[in-house]
């Protein structure tokens, strides 16, 4: 492990403890700059769920032995790490799911699904995530309430202008990004759980790119959930959380049923167990929250205070470095403290496609393409931007291999 | 250098100045293609003259090797037989899937196209040159 | 790699692959018999996700760079494993889903919700686990549609002569499982889906016990769908798959909204993307399906007909020790080849929990509780049962373990 | 040997011939207790004599630990004030957390109870023994 606190010029010495930057893409070193999709793991995540396979596997919960006691210890002891990560007042505040798409999907169809009608609405802002857009849409045809939209500004933060037209009685769900995916832009959170207190609409956070990259305290924020996902914070693949007011949590109903999630079942009628384990049917993802409790325990040590400070650090000298490169355009603000470290952009006519396609071949990763943000790229009239995004281990020198590399793909498309 | 081969000016040409752009009144034939995994776009209008493609129009939306594979393509069966232009297709296909340094493209026969050859090597890509192709042979396939 | 196929003697050089096999509990070697809630994990499949996430971690799809490209090559390739395990016709034919649960709740969500109306039916057994009860209950709910049950025989399976009687128009679900967790009893899925053809309705099947544990050639089978998970079958906890007939596919509504499974996002509307990823929103438990695969290959290379026959051998010689112990009831078809390994049973008025903690105390790890099947309990007329279930790698010294222990039960709760 | 110190005799007399077993027609309290990880449950009834717990009965299902434990819980209380039940409950949770070679239990106080210290050496189990006590606290609390 780790100890806390790093001091900030130590965080170069994180990159010992991913396993996947020692390797090569192409032929050249990894220069990984697409966190934002998902993140490359530190071995004491790997360690942990290997160590859980070897010692302490059995299904949870209802097991009278040992080992199931240990396993049972374990995911519960992950769920606790994940509580404290978050600053809940408990862990039952915390449901372990699939990612957060599934964690969106869960308030969509247990909480809306139930709760919504004819006519009522649902407030998006226009730089949401599929995840945070499909479902409701969903949702609405199943029960007829309707979509409304916040734009984006000229300096591609959330509009709010019209906010005060689209707050009344009809209003019953307000969903925003905490952290846009593609402009970096932080969601204006608190203006919103304002504006929701004031109709009685409830709040969800899309917190995918939020929870990872900034210090969160979810109580305070003020909104009623927030979804986020473990393989976007050095976490394993198939494990996410929904964080709930215990009152929500209450009103909502479960979105699947299986066993784990009941207190009685009987042939036509049965009964649900308490918050959180209602909303975790079936046998949970095991392995994948000793990881996620592993990961933000890594983060923990090297503190989220230190990770902000590093993303703002790395962000300033990208966009400082971009500004080099002719005919680049950034999309998203040019503050590096109003913003994450998620950098979209395009260059000339160079399809972001081609870019990618460049930039691998110098062993650079960054994702090219809509980001599942389509209504945005048609409110940026792009059909896809390039994006580079960082994490704790991202170095100055990554920024400059990447900007080399555009000076290269500007001589390949022949700019002059 | 492969990245040179890759954006050869020939394709860069096509990408920038898309030949037989545009969409048709009233199309014989009509398909439109999408790449799921990149967003590539492409729509393409057929008209024939008997068994002959009398006119071909196509817009899109994406990398400069679905565009310009388009745009070459265009080119290419714009006034051809349908059997020449299975004929082609099958060259194509063949071109893409060819081991490097297996048999030898014929320049003469495939024009521009033999541009897209370094594709190959950019497995990723390869969808990418095939998109057009691809939208093609469902418009064929309506008519018949 | 071991190599295909195993002599059957040569079962036991197995144990060597499974590094939790070699540890102790409560001090005494591991008698791990609950393989039927989960089971353990082969080296092979840990280091499959081990590598993945070292050498090629990437989120998948539209992915431009060289990593990305071979993190979706080995998603891909696992749902490649999978379909051929099951004899699939075609990959499509394979959704990833977060396990046995997730995939019974999509089909319920997916097809149910669309398809039933007021007065329609769903026919169940009595020995259904809750994840094939509770989501048609949901569904039930939302719909109007009832549920009916057939009865279990004094054999213990399932009871056939009403059946006749609930064929008709109304019905149009029935959902059966394929092997009991409880019973071991296998599911007359031949019967019940030709009675479901002559009036149309679709089977799905529960397939988290038959899977594992026979060979299965699941378009032969005769149903629409099938579920299954890859913890059961020494895969990872986090995955399982939904296999489906291409046509009931199409017919299916995606369950959850988000990325992935799109073609096109609008504001207001939004279409799909093809079978299978229209149902797999999200990023998907990528390194939990890499193992999935590992785990298929693995128990391929063993050969499901030696699986099948090693459970016939190991059952055979549990029911015959088992019925040495005077006041033990064992619940569930008595014929092995009727049945898979899973074997309930009560020592006079012991109670489940009080066995399985003298057990612990011996190391060896066996389940009690109503195992999610609280209907079936009612059905046998007891609160619990005691359950031991087998593996590949489960020895005949194991069940003489077993039995020891329950005569030390015996002398403990003073049964002369 | 410790498995013999868990389950003595004592124990399985309380399990096999629970004392207060039953229910009451008109009770001053009622509670039902239920453990949703091994399903366990107890069904308690009270009535009360101004201070005085005067009755009650006991009804469930479950281990030999939590059907034993209802039973002692029952024999101890009946005829105890409230703030004599408070007590006990008090000292019954503190014997079942305190480490192994603590404080003595006091075995005048807790009579029959005593023998469930054993249970201590089996954290599992722990909450079987405590649901007796968790329905009784509720039943209490809805009393006041
Ligand atoms: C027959 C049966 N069906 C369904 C399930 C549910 O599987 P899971 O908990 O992995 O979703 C299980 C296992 O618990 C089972 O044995
Ligand atoms: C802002 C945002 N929301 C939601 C998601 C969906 O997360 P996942 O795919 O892990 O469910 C992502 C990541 O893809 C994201 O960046």
């Amino acid at each position: 492990m780790i100890d806390p606190p790093l001091e900030r010029v130590d965080l170069s010495r994180l990159r010992d403890d991913f396993p996947i930057l020692q390797t090569e893409m192409n032929g050249r070193p990894l220069v990984y700059l697409d966190s934002a999709a998902t993140t490359q793991k530190p071995v004491q995540v790997l360690d942990a769920m290997d160590a859980y396979y070897r010692e302490a596997n059995a299904n949870v919960h209802r097991g009278a032995y040992a080992l199931a006691q240990e396993a049972t210890e374990r995911y519960e002891g992950a769920r606790g790490k994940v509580a404290r990560f978050v600053n809940a007042d408990s862990s039952s505040e915390i449901v372990f799911t699939r990612g957060t798409t599934s964690s969106i999907n869960m308030v969509a169809y247990g909480w809306g699904l139930h709760h919504l009608g004819e006519g009522d609405r649902i407030l998006l802002t226009t730089m949401e995530h599929h995840a945070n857009v499909v479902p409701w849409q969903l949702i609405c045809r199943h029960t007829g309430a309707e979509l409304v939209y916040l734009p984006i500004d000229a300096d591609y933060m959330v509009d709010l202008a019209g906010l005060d037209e689209l707050v009344d009685s009809r209003l019953k769900i307000i969903g925003i990004s905490g952290m846009s995916n593609v402009l970096g832009t932080i969601g204006p959170v608190a203006v919103l759980v304002e504006a929701a207190r004031s109709v009685d609409a409830i709040v969800i956070v899309d917190g995918a790119q939020m929870v990872p990259h900034s210090p969160v305290d979810l109580p305070a924020l003020g909104a009623d959930f927030v979804a986020f996902g473990a393989h976007k914070m050095l976490g394993p693949t198939g494990v996410g959380a929904l964080w709930g007011r215990p009152e929500r949590f209450e009103e909502m109903e479960p979105a699947e049923g299986g066993g784990e999630m009941i207190r009685d079942v009987g042939l036509h009628e049965s009964s649900w167990a308490d918050v959180p384990h209602k909303f975790e049917a079936g046998t949970p993802p095991i392995a994948e929250a000793v990881g996620f409790g592993a990961a933000v325990d890594y983060l923990s040590a090297i503190g989220m205070d230190e990770v902000r400070r590093h993303e703002i650090d790395i962000t300033s000298y990208a966009l400082q470095r971009l500004a080099e490169v002719p005919d680049l355009k950034v999309y998203g603000p040019v503050d590096p403290a109003a913003r994450g470290g998620a950098v979209s952009f395009t260059l000339a006519d160079v399809h972001p496609h081609d870019l990618a396609t460049i930039l691998d071949q110098e062993g650079i990763a960054i994702r090219a393409g809509h980001h599942c943000a389509k209504p945005l790229m048609r409110v940026l009239d792009v059909p896809a931007t390039a994006r580079a995004s960082f994490y704790v281990h991202s170095t100055t020198d990554e920024v400059d291999a990447l900007v080399s590399a555009l000076w290269e793909a500007r001589r390949l498309f022949g700019l002059a | 250098m492969s990245l040179d081969q890759l954006y050869r000016e020939v394709i860069l040409d096509h990408y920038r100045s898309p030949r037989h752009s545009g969409s048709l009144e009233h199309p014989d034939a009509h398909a439109d293609g999408h790449n799921p995994l990149c967003g590539d776009e492409i729509s393409l209008d057929l008209t024939f003259d008997g068994d002959r493609v009398s006119d071909i129009r196509i817009s899109g939306r994406g990398c400069s090797i679905s565009q310009a594979s388009a745009s070459m393509m265009a080119n290419a069966v714009s006034g051809m037989t349908l059997d020449e232009v299975r004929d082609l297709e099958r060259r194509f296909k063949e071109m893409m899937s060819i081991e490097e340094g297996g048999e030898e493209i014929d320049v003469k026969v495939m024009g521009d196209l033999a541009a897209l050859q370094g594709v190959r090597r950019f497995p990723v890509r390869i969808k990418c040159a095939d998109l057009p192709w691809t939208t093609l042979d469902e418009a064929l396939s309506q008519r018949s």
